[in-house]
């Protein structure tokens, strides 16, 4: 194996390596500002409870918001980096946080 | 002298070579791609236009370019070409600009709410040095071989800006090259998905528990963000903290003002020239080789272990928290945003219609995002 | 040492010239024109500012202006203007970015209907031609008369553009007789209009079918256009395709934000730039010559030739078509857009008032706008 | 005459026959395009038929768009290159498209 | 060889200086106060980012930044904080851009209304040459020491551009000292006017009689302000015309295109340079040294002594007029806008609710940005 | 005291008497321009007069401008810059025409 394809694996390695511990470091880091400056938790829990939609209501959301994804898919050519950049998460992060209530209540019934 | 005069004016067409009508075709199949197939059209458009226009001969709009690429004496008369590569392609000013509107269009709740999801974005990294390690078997020399492992980063301004500090010449199909993959993922993934993960595996649910983060979270974080990257790899400041600056204006919400015009004014006035300009170097003789081809093929590569590195790496998180996170996430750890976080979703969904991996997605495709950077920072620091 | 001051502080008014004064009057007939009777606002305006402001004595703020213009070694502390030029007169960036932005506004649509009206377009063209033969005759040398000429493409960036390559010294005072010639178009056609065509001729009706041109057809137009033009004329090359480049942004219908960008952002910051320079190069002893006496004189035959050339090819053609084409369009062949058009229209209605050739004329005006740059081209290969 | 004239001379014939060649020979291009591309030509025709105003109804719009039209004859001075262009060809494109649609109405009469 | 690597990569945490390390918590206060305080947050966010980032070691986005200072010859790779200081501070061209922006947003109305009221804005001036004489006595050289009062101008642009001109080093330190004096206006203001005021004339009400001026007027007021402005210190032209530029523009009623892009798209995005680059020039070096303390307590002296001048002049305008002015206004005429005058009204209001010297502060407000600028142009006459 | 402080003294003359020179000639043209070019003000004053509200009008705008005026208050951190020269004067100068109507009427009451 050629000297540079050595040196290709170390900077691969190394690379990988340091890659890994910036993100890693990053984690960290997040972790430690959410401790830091969590938002009052047991606030943000009880609210979150009393917000909990009904099991009709995660019904109903989740079929309009199928049908708002449907409509989605088939513009989702045209979302490249403008509109998709320029309308954040839109309706797909509607959807997810629905969606995952709607789990969340199925697991615990 | 009338003669003459016919003579002179018919030099364009004569003058063509067989070289810049390629390149002129080359140019209007990324338009085509940007129009109809709504390819990354905010840069293949101009990036189309502006290789077809550099390729006309006579009309003196490159005058420049080459010497500046070449760092030789300039020219007298600059063309526009060569004076907005002056202005902001060789100072790297550009795609700096462009990532202050990606940060400030950038919502980095998702990967906030679940910072493990942070390794994601590093493990689809790793195209870029496999793609080199491929390139450098290959023949290509280090700094060449780096700069097409970056297509793997799945990020047109940083392709455009590493480029310029490594291997110019190779900017132009570098960056073409990782714009039109990225606007295959949705082709490019699926197969390497259902490859890589068992019918199990892909039915994973991972509940989402919406956990508030703290306004003071989301300022720090791109503070945080940036000084940690800055100091660990100080070649990668230049990129994150400008993608840092424009997350931190959104986020203060004192300076909505400036953080709307990074996102629309800045962002867009420079993709014009930024694209023009990318175009403008695709020369035919630094294009039509046999560097092309292998770049192109070297690329498809790096996307392909993007997408396997960041599913063995989910699988192994997996592993280790007990069957609980759904490896599909790791494909979205590249920096192609949102679309890489869609196609996992509705891959996901299409297994099981009530999963809703969405929101862990853009986690991992936000990580994908800096990882990008801190990996275009890392190669810079170790080959500039 | 105070009264030294005091000295020192006076010599603004003390050193103030007759020349300069003067030339402050000029500056505030241009604003007064452009207040108070919209004659092209939007350049008048600015340009009034900055020739105002460079003739204020002692300022600093043309510092480095003449010796760009004259490509001198450049001062250590440059004013405002000079760092303006340099950005983007010197090297033509600022014309050619405003054609971008009134390639994003122009419809070509009309003129895509009724092709045959492009030759309208190329008639009305004669006006520079006439006028640099007349400047010749009264004795300026070659290039001095062809930038006088290009007063006739009735397009202030074209102006800008040729007068900057071919005599810089000429560029304010041709700017400033294109755009206020333009503002009077409504006042220099009519009577030119009356006496080249008959009654009969002004009556003809055109039934106008709006045939439905194709998405595929916009699209391609611009493309097309800027091949053609560039490979015929390559000096054209700058100018043609840069409005192509706009109007492609438009009609892809992909990168509205980047064709929204074009027309306003970049448009609107660049036209200040842009005003303001071409203002500051009014210096008394560039402006106050019998130059530019002969400038505005032989300008206004240039805009009467356009006019007469046009309407004498609109009748050949209507002779040739059977007496189906109103001659009156012919005089609609030029750059100044929409005025032109609309005078036109207008015009006929006064004989009849149910005669309607708007959407003619549009089409024979944007016809115009390709054909000044066209011209503005040819007489850089001509002359460069 | 001077040589410099006589040179004016040639550049004027040169000129104006490369002006009329360009754009001769994008006529030609132009037309080539729509052949290649036009919509498909009967539905445009028959849509267009279908289309087509009453009588009364074209002298409705006639009216109402001459009105808009006086309005907008008195502010043409301040309608320069900024807002004509901002506006395209405005309402005096959908007159033109009225009147003409009355005028060929009339013709077929 | 790896470990090596290793060692490079670990560089930037090694090589962090202690001077570096503070000027990075300066950088992070910066962001505090305007995050958490609404301190000017338009420019010290941007300033507090450019801070952090210049101060962490190895990045190279510094690179040039002191050459252009020092006028040395440049390195061949300029970081982007070079290339910004070079595009837009060294040449003076950002803080004048502002100026048309700040120009397009400010009403001279009540200004208008009110004529005598300009003087105000004259004494209010006078912070700027008492804290020079006391920088001066302090032992700093003249240069620096009027740079230093220019703090008392009270207004970001003209200190920034006073500085590049007298002595680009304090550039950072004084433009950050009087952008944070000035979020301080409602705490400094009120106990000097309560100190300097009886409660008699602090309740002296002004009737407000809103006289209708003139469109005329209203365009005139800019042109004519330039000129007499300009012809008297010639060397206050580019500030003074680049804010009338702007007003012109507002008032003029025919280019609100141009006036909304000036206010708009222009200021914003310059805004972000400026401040970026501001920020960039807080090196440890140049900061963190008994100048900078000097500065900041010279500056808060020069803001005292505005608002007493002021005050002082507004009371003997007071006993000319026979008691019909209320002094208080006198302390408005500074040229942080509009806070001096809110503040000033409120102040009153604690006094007696029913009295409403708003307009009347508004009009000494303005008169106070003219008079600000016209201060810079005198202070650069004197002393450039 | 030593030639440096002695010449920032007489800059300090030099200068504020500039300043005050300056901006006096620009008092000068104010006053010149208002009287060149006033709006016809018998029409302007009895317009005015017509318009002025009654005691009962003026009572109500100043309670609802003091409210809004409050409210104002509390965000005023928020206004600089940015927002500040965004708005113009806002709600602050109606306030203060409003109120200046007002003393105006009670003088005269
Ligand atoms: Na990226
Ligand atoms: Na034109
Ligand atoms: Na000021």
């Amino acid at each position: 194996m050629g000297s540079t394809l050595w040196q290709g694996l170390v900077i691969t390695v190394t690379g990988m390596g340091l890659v890994f511990l910036a993100l890693g470091i990053l984690v960290l880091a997040m972790i430690a500002l959410d401790r830091l400056f969590r938002p009052k938790a047991e606030e943000a829990l009880e609210t979150g409870a009393s917000e909990e939609p009904s099991a009709e209501e995660v019904v109903a959301i989740t079929v309009a918001l199928a049908s708002l994804l449907t409509r989605e898919e088939a513009r989702v050519g045209d979302r490249q980096l403008g509109s998709a950049l320029r309308d954040g998460p839109g309706a797909w992060s509607i959807v997810g946080r629905g969606q995952h209530l709607s789990v969340r209540k199925s697991r615990r019934a | 002298m009338n003669g003459e005069l016919w003579g002179d004016l018919l030099r364009g067409f004569l003058s063509l070579t067989w070289g810049e009508g390629v390149m002129m075709m080359v140019g209007g199949i990324l338009i085509y791609l940007a129009i109809v197939k709504h390819y990354e059209p905010m840069l293949l458009l101009p990036i189309g236009v502006g290789t077809i226009l550099a390729n006309l001969p006579l009309t003196g709009m490159t005058a420049g370019l080459r010497e500046l690429q070449l760092h030789q004496p300039l020219p007298k008369e600059m063309g526009l070409f060569g004076v907005l590569y002056q202005a902001g392609i060789q100072n790297e000013l550009f795609p700096l600009l462009i990532f202050v509107g990606v940060g400030a269009m950038t919502d980095f709740g998702p990967l906030l709410e679940n910072p493990r999801l942070a390794l994601m974005g590093a493990a689809g990294q790793f195209g870029i040095f496999g793609a080199m390690v491929l390139a450098l078997a290959v023949g290509f020399p280090l700094k060449e071989a780096a700069t097409i492992g970056i297509i793997g980063a799945a990020d047109g301004p940083t392709a455009i800006y590493v480029a310029t500090v490594l291997a110019p010449s190779l900017m132009a199909p570098v960056t073409v090259a990782a714009y039109s993959y990225m606007s295959l993922v949705p082709i490019l993934k699926p197969p390497v998905m259902r490859l890589l993960t068992t019918k199990a595996e892909r039915r994973i649910k991972m509940p989402y528990t919406s956990r508030p983060v703290s306004k003071t979270t989301r300022i720090l974080f791109p503070v945080v963000a940036t000084l940690l990257s800055a100091l660990l790899v100080p070649l990668s400041a230049p990129l994150i903290s400008m993608l840092m600056l424009g997350n931190l204006l959104r986020e203060s919400g004192v300076v909505d003002r400036l953080a709307e015009a990074a996102q629309n004014e800045l962002t867009n006035v420079v993709t014009i020239f930024l694209g023009l300009t990318v175009g403008a170097t695709m020369s035919a003789e630094s294009f039509l080789n046999w560097k092309t081809i292998a770049i192109f093929l070297i690329g498809l590569v790096a996307f392909v272990l993007d997408t396997a590195a960041g599913l063995l790496f989910a699988k192994l998180m997996n592993v280790l928290a007990g069957g609980t996170i759904n490896p599909l996430i790791g494909a979205a750890g590249i920096s192609a945003f949102p679309m890489s976080a869609r196609v996992v979703h509705r891959f996901a969904q299409e297994e099981d219609f009530s999963n809703f991996l969405l929101m862990h997605a853009m986690g991992a495709n936000t990580a994908g995002q800096i990882g990008s950077v801190m990996a275009g920072g890392v190669v810079l620091a170790l080959l500039a």
